[in-house]
């Protein structure tokens, strides 16, 4: 029944955890629909066949409709449209709070192509790679104007903001090829702004991981390679972050060993609960790694002095990534546990 | 339709379309009133704007007020305030048949609203010597926190539409000058000036709520 | 008239409705209290007195603007339509500016990091995954 | 239906009782006048005039598509297109269309009264309509915008192309919808006839009434946030600008303020006109007079309440989210009330199919299938696979061409002997309708599965396998565009060589059926005393007594 009605309705295929749920949603809402539109269609045209004028000077009786008519034309739809919203809205907010242990991708949207940066594996333009089964968060930035990263098969969409991250998580379930096409108008380039999600076999996706880190593929770049952007990989997002804290001169005040410092040590920094000068405690996660980045001066922890200079306008948003993984590495136990970013009902801050 | 009831006024007051007067002006009031509904509206969106951005940048926006002319700030409010009570005395002489004392009122409002663009001007060109400037022309030393250029870019915009509504209330108050010098206004019909006086009063109202928000928080 | 309580001490019983004996008390004894409250909000604003800042400064200022709007502006003795223009219209401003704060304030919290924000092309040079990287 | 000043001069050769048509025909006489009749004729000429531009621009649209890579035009020209057909046919046809141009023309005949409440407003908001049209065909002509017709920021911030002067464009016609919300609302205050109180108020003043109060709360947010992208635009004031802090989705926040309701400005006088063409053709009293008198109120209220779900997958949060949601869901139990009261009003009617009865069948169908996809699309997960798909422009064109325009065919077929004095003929009205409503289904039922499918909006290229959907799609289009050229031809005969209509050709009970058709400068010689609700057909003798005041 669902492949029969998939295929009437044209929806692709199901390709996520996601597809199956929205799509018996879909089914219900769209048949419910056409029933009802047929069904006013329908009883206009028969009271049309049935009361058609006989005469020209045929009168009319005067009907008022009972109030019991008047609360059953209220009732019905209300009915069903806030059961709709009720089935809707509980997988909207399962749709859009990734799960603690999903695996982080930083997706980066700029004008008319894709960029994937993973924490322990190369960037890549344009295609990213997947395992199967396992939960993938994306923490999407744009580089200039709004795009939006769908997935058809996936049932995925979010809107990629210039300035600031937004998140979407899936589960692939079937390994292949699949379309990221954006959906947010763009510019010239919006419709052929077009990447690739490969699905691959946990196992497949070690064997290329593995590869990628021995450097093999070293020439090859993924995906179409664009003119300006030829980029050999150059080890993973966490190399790449302890190399811009040595050259933005981090390490001069920031420990990696635990021993404190001009600033405090980022030996087990991630996820740790830091007291403020002004006595308030704040969760250390990737808002509050770059707000300090950007804004040193706002939250200064306690015992430290407020010494450290802006990084706003010298840090680039991947930059800004690959620090903020590195100081995530940082981990005595080396093994990463911390939990990733929590649904947005975070306390809310501000005064 | 009798029109004898509503003889003895200048010609042209009554519509060929209304049935009496009071109906005629009621019908005006209540126009002029929707037209302000649309001047709240629109600052409503400029408000929404303000709001945001100091949710977002609270530091800088309490920073960034502190250094504004505060002193000036409250004169202006003071200015407006008095024109306020200006206009209103103008209906008053108006409806108590003293058109005389009613166009004094008016040139007093005249006289304080350019005082308050006045003393809006040494604002702006105090702001322009610092550089406290919206947007990429910010350079403003004094205050380096991010989200401070969005201050003054909500500044200058706020500041600048209710100076444009300022103007505009100022020309209006002047054709009813002219109008009232002309002595169309009398105790039996005054509908004019008071229309006027409610666009001005809600220029003075905007600022009550601006005045606050931008300089004392 | 839902517009909030009039002030206190400001208004005296003798205001007369006659069309010809209008008398301009009212107005002078709003005067006085207007510039009251900007006193008023004057000191307050001056202390910075933090999270209780804002709400004290929009009492005041919304008291100021019953004040207005009901004597200056004619309000109390015009019609029952007139009044529900204006309320309809605060009632519309607080919807707009109610949603979209609720909007920022419960966003997913790095949406919009406190600093300033980062890695949009104009405020910096190209970033990082390009070939700008020191060589090994 | 092209009425140039000189048609105006054909007209008059009729040998009628004098009416407004020829109360002076030198075209001063009709670019100063000030009377609602002309004003609203005039307005109706050059609605009518902007919805073929745009239509051009649509089918062009739908000529491209027919190929997957790049035909016919390049990138940039598409993306100018789009936005065009969008601004054009919202801004210039859709907002003004039935409020201005038959408002204008009808409400004061309704309510009895001899013009509405200020006549030189009304004539300015004609002129504010003119002047921003012109400034946004200058833009046009001098490249025109390529942001879509939403201009979200910062796109349309940073775009090279000429946004401002579509921009200020879009600012002037605003003024010109708030003057004739202002109008109206005034009108129907102060000028009503003795003994139409509030309850007997034909339907369509009801929802033209409830659409001026969204035109005048709503416009102004859409002029501040359109002055706000010009500011930005020209003064680099960065309030808009992700750079420097500014918050793009702040923006989608203010300009779905004003949209929203905008969405219930296009549709809600489409009901008035509707209301009253069921109760005229199938000559019944309104079933429910009161649940759709209020259900028009409920939509213009709780309208206000909706705009958040246009941002669900734009960044907005999952708490807020969900409140809108269930906050849209309201907004679509007013429209089931009224389409439930709308078929009950044919319950044991006399029902003559006429062509505005044909459009009413199609508008039926068609709004309760647009209106529950978009309750589908409110469903907050759905919205996530459908949102910027070609699902979203089928839900919204059900609504705009399958409701709104069918109820403009359906006002200007009914009030045709009202406003001219002619009748058209019937056989070429109902070939025209069929064709309509055939061709608007081959045009977007093809377009919801394209949505279902993932195709994106806005796209100039697209995968292959959307193909077959698109060609399907653009078929439909030419057979929708002959439709509307089929009226052109067969009102515009009937203008020149039609018969002369009587007064109350339709035998309807509405009001403005108590003047002569086309009607007196004045509208009435004796403003008549409404004794009993409009359509009451229970007898034969006319709904308000004349009666010497």
């Amino acid at each position: 029944m669902n492949q029969f009605l998939r295929r009437l309705l044209f929806l692709p295929d199901q390709a996520s955890t996601f597809a199956l749920d929205v799509d018996r949603l879909h089914y219900f809402v769209i048949l419910t629909t056409f029933a009802m539109s047929t069904g006013v269609g329908l009883t206009a045209i028969w009271f049309f066949i049935r009361y058609r004028r006989r005469s020209e000077t045929q009168t009319t009786p005067h009907i008022e409709p009972k109030t019991w008519m008047e609360a059953l034309f209220v009732a019905v739809p209300l009915m069903f449209f806030t059961g709709w919203f009720f089935l809707g809205y509980r997988e909207f907010v399962r749709q859009y709070t990734p799960p603690i242990d999903s695996m982080d991708v930083y997706v980066m949207a700029k004008k008319w192509m894709w960029k994937f940066a993973y924490p322990d594996g190369p960037n890549s333009v344009n295609v990213l790679r997947v395992p199967a089964g396992q939960n993938m968060r994306l923490l999407m930035t744009s580089r200039d104007v709004i795009h939006s990263f769908y997935v058809p098969e996936f049932r995925v969409k979010m809107d990629v903001l210039p300035g600031r991250y937004t998140q979407i998580w899936f589960n692939a379930t079937t390994p292949g090829r699949y379309q990221i096409l954006c959906a947010e108008y763009c510019g010239a380039g919006h419709s052929i702004m077009r990447g690739e999600v490969i699905v691959l076999r946990p196992q497949e996706y070690e064997d290329w991981l593995a590869s990628q880190r021995r450097g093999l593929l070293v020439s090859q770049q993924d995906g179409q390679p664009t003119g300006m952007d030829f980029v050999p990989p150059l080890g993973n997002l966490v190399e790449q972050g302890r190399r811009i804290a040595a050259d933005q001169g981090c390490l001069k005040c920031h420990t990696t060993d635990g021993t404190r410092h001009i600033g405090p040590t980022w030996l087990d920094l991630y996820q740790r609960r830091e007291r403020l000068s002004d006595g308030s405690v704040v969760l250390v996660d990737e808002a509050y790694l770059t707000e300090s980045m950007m804004d040193p001066a706002l939250k200064i922890v306690e015992g430290f002095q407020p010494v450290m200079p802006s990084f706003q306008g010298k840090l680039a948003g991947p930059e800004v990534a690959a620090l903020v993984e590195y100081i995530k590495s940082l981990q005595s136990d080396a093994v990463r546990t911390g939990p990733s970013e929590g649904p947005a009902y975070a306390p809310i801050r501000g005064r | 339709m009798s029109h004898e009831a509503e003889a003895g006024l200048p010609p042209g007051i009554l519509a060929h379309h209304f049935s009496s007067l009071a109906r005629q002006n009621e019908a005006m009031r209540l126009g002029m009133w929707l037209f302000l509904a649309t001047e709240i509206l629109l600052f409503a969106g400029l408000f929404t704007g303000y709001s945001v951005y100091r949710f977002q940048f609270p530091e800088a926006f309490a920073e960034c007020s502190r250094h504004l002319e505060l002193t000036l700030g409250t004169v202006n409010t003071v200015v407006l305030i008095t024109s306020s009570l200006t206009v209103a005395l103008a209906i008053h002489f108006a409806r108590t048949d003293s058109p005389r004392a009613a166009a004094f009122c008016l040139v007093l409002t005249l006289l304080l609203a350019l005082g308050f663009l006045g003393i809006k001007a040494v604002e702006y060109s105090e702001h322009f010597r610092e550089r406290s400037l919206p947007g990429k022309y910010y350079a403003f030393e004094a205050v380096k926190t991010p989200g401070a250029a969005m201050f003054f870019t909500l500044y200058f915009i706020m500041t600048g539409i209710h100076g444009l509504h300022v103007i505009a209330g100022m020309l209006v108050l002047s054709w009813i000058l002219r109008r009232t010098l002309q002595g169309r206004y009398s105790s039996r019909y005054y509908t004019g000036l008071e229309l006027g006086g409610l666009y001005w009063h809600l220029v003075d109202l905007v600022w009550i709520f601006l005045y606050p928000l931008l300089y004392l928080i | 008239m839902s517009e909030s309580g009039q002030p206190s001490r400001a208004l005296h019983a003798d205001e007369s409705h006659g069309e010809h004996s209008h008398s301009a008390v009212p107005y002078l004894v709003v005067w006085i209290a207007l510039l009251f409250f900007t006193g008023l909000t004057y000191l307050t604003g001056k202390q910075h007195l933090g999270t209780w800042a804002l709400p004290i400064a929009l009492i005041i200022a919304c008291t100021k603007s019953a004040l207005v709007a009901l004597i200056f502006m004619h309000l109390r003795e015009s019609s029952g339509s007139t009044r529900l223009v204006f309320v309809t219209a605060l009632i519309f401003l607080v919807l707009l500016m109610f949603f979209t704060v609720a909007d920022v304030a419960t966003r997913f919290r790095p949406s919009t990091p406190a600093g300033a924000p980062f890695g949009t092309e104009r405020s910096q040079p190209e970033g990082l995954l390009e070939h700008e990287l020191p060589e090994e | 239906m092209r009425l140039s000043e000189a048609d105006s001069h054909a007209l008059s050769g009729a040998p009628a009782a004098p009416n407004y048509l020829h109360d002076g025909t030198t075209v001063m006489s009709w670019l100063n006048t000030r009377d609602h009749k002309r004003v609203g004729i005039m307005f109706l000429v050059s609605v009518v005039f902007f919805f073929f531009v745009g239509g051009l621009f649509a089918l062009l649209i739908r000529f491209k598509l027919l190929q997957p890579g790049p035909f016919f035009v390049d990138a940039l020209s598409y993306n100018r297109m789009f936005t065009l057909h969008g601004i054009v046919m919202i801004f210039l046809f859709l907002i003004p269309a039935i409020p201005s141009a038959f408002g204008n023309f009808v409400l004061p005949l309704m309510i009895g009264a001899r013009d509405v409440a200020f006549p030189r407003l009304n004539l300015a908001s004609f002129y504010l309509y003119l002047g921003g049209a012109l400034i946004a065909i200058w833009g046009i002509i001098h490249g025109g915008a390529d942001t879509g017709w939403t201009f979200y920021a910062p796109y349309s911030t940073t775009t090279p192309t000429q946004v401002a002067p579509i921009l200020i464009g879009v600012f002037v016609i605003g003024f010109s919808s708030i003057l004739t919300g202002i109008n109206f609302i005034v009108t129907v205050h102060t000028l009503r006839a003795p003994g139409l109180n509030w309850m007997r108020l034909p339907l369509f003043v009801w929802s033209t009434y409830a659409t001026s109060i969204i035109q005048v709360l709503a416009t102004p947010v859409l002029s501040i946030t359109v002055a706000l992208v010009t500011i930005e635009r020209i003064g680099g004031f960065g309030i808009f600008d992700p750079a420097r802090g500014g918050d793009p989705v702040l923006f989608q926040h203010m300009f779905w303020f004003y949209s929203h309701p905008a969405v219930y400005i296009m549709v809600l006088p489409p009901m008035g006109v509707i209301s009253e063409c069921v109760c005229a053709f199938s000559r019944k009293n309104p079933f429910g007079y009161k649940a759709i008198a209020f259900s028009s109120l409920g939509i213009a209220f709780v309208g206000f309440f909706t705009w958040g779900h246009h941002l669900f997958v734009a960044g907005q949060s999952v708490f807020v989210g969900g409140a809108f949601g269930l906050l849209s869901m309201f907004v679509g139990i007013f429209t089931a009330i009224k389409v439930f009261n709308w078929v009950g009003t044919m319950y044991r009617g006399a029902i003559s199919f006429k062509t505005p009865f044909a459009y009413i069948c199609g508008f039926l169908y068609f709004l309760v299938f647009g209106g529950m996809t978009g309750v589908a699309l409110a469903t907050t997960s759905l919205d996530i696979h459908w949102h910027d798909t070609y699902f979203v422009v089928a839900h919204f064109h059900f609504i705009m061409v399958g409701a709104s325009v069918m109820a403009f065919l359906a006002a200007l077929h009914y009030w045709f002997p009202k406003m001219f004095g002619k009748t058209y003929h019937e056989g070429w009205g109902l070939v025209a309708a069929s064709l309509i409503i055939l061709g608007f289904n081959a045009t977007f039922i093809p377009q919801f599965l394209l949505g279902n499918f993932g195709m994106p909006r806005r796209y100039y290229q697209y995968p292959e396998h959307f193909q077959a959907l698109n060609v399907a799609s653009t078929a439909g289009a030419t057979l929708l565009g002959f439709g509307f050229v089929l009226i052109v031809i067969y009102l515009g005969i009937s203008l020149k060589w039609g018969s002369r209509a009587e007064s109350n050709p339709w035998g309807s009970k509405g009001f403005e059926w108590l003047t002569a058709s086309p009607p007196p400068t004045h509208n009435f010689d004796e403003i008549p005393t409404i004794t009993q609700m409009p359509h009451d057909y229970r007898t034969h003798e006319p709904s308000g007594v004349i009666r010497v005041a």
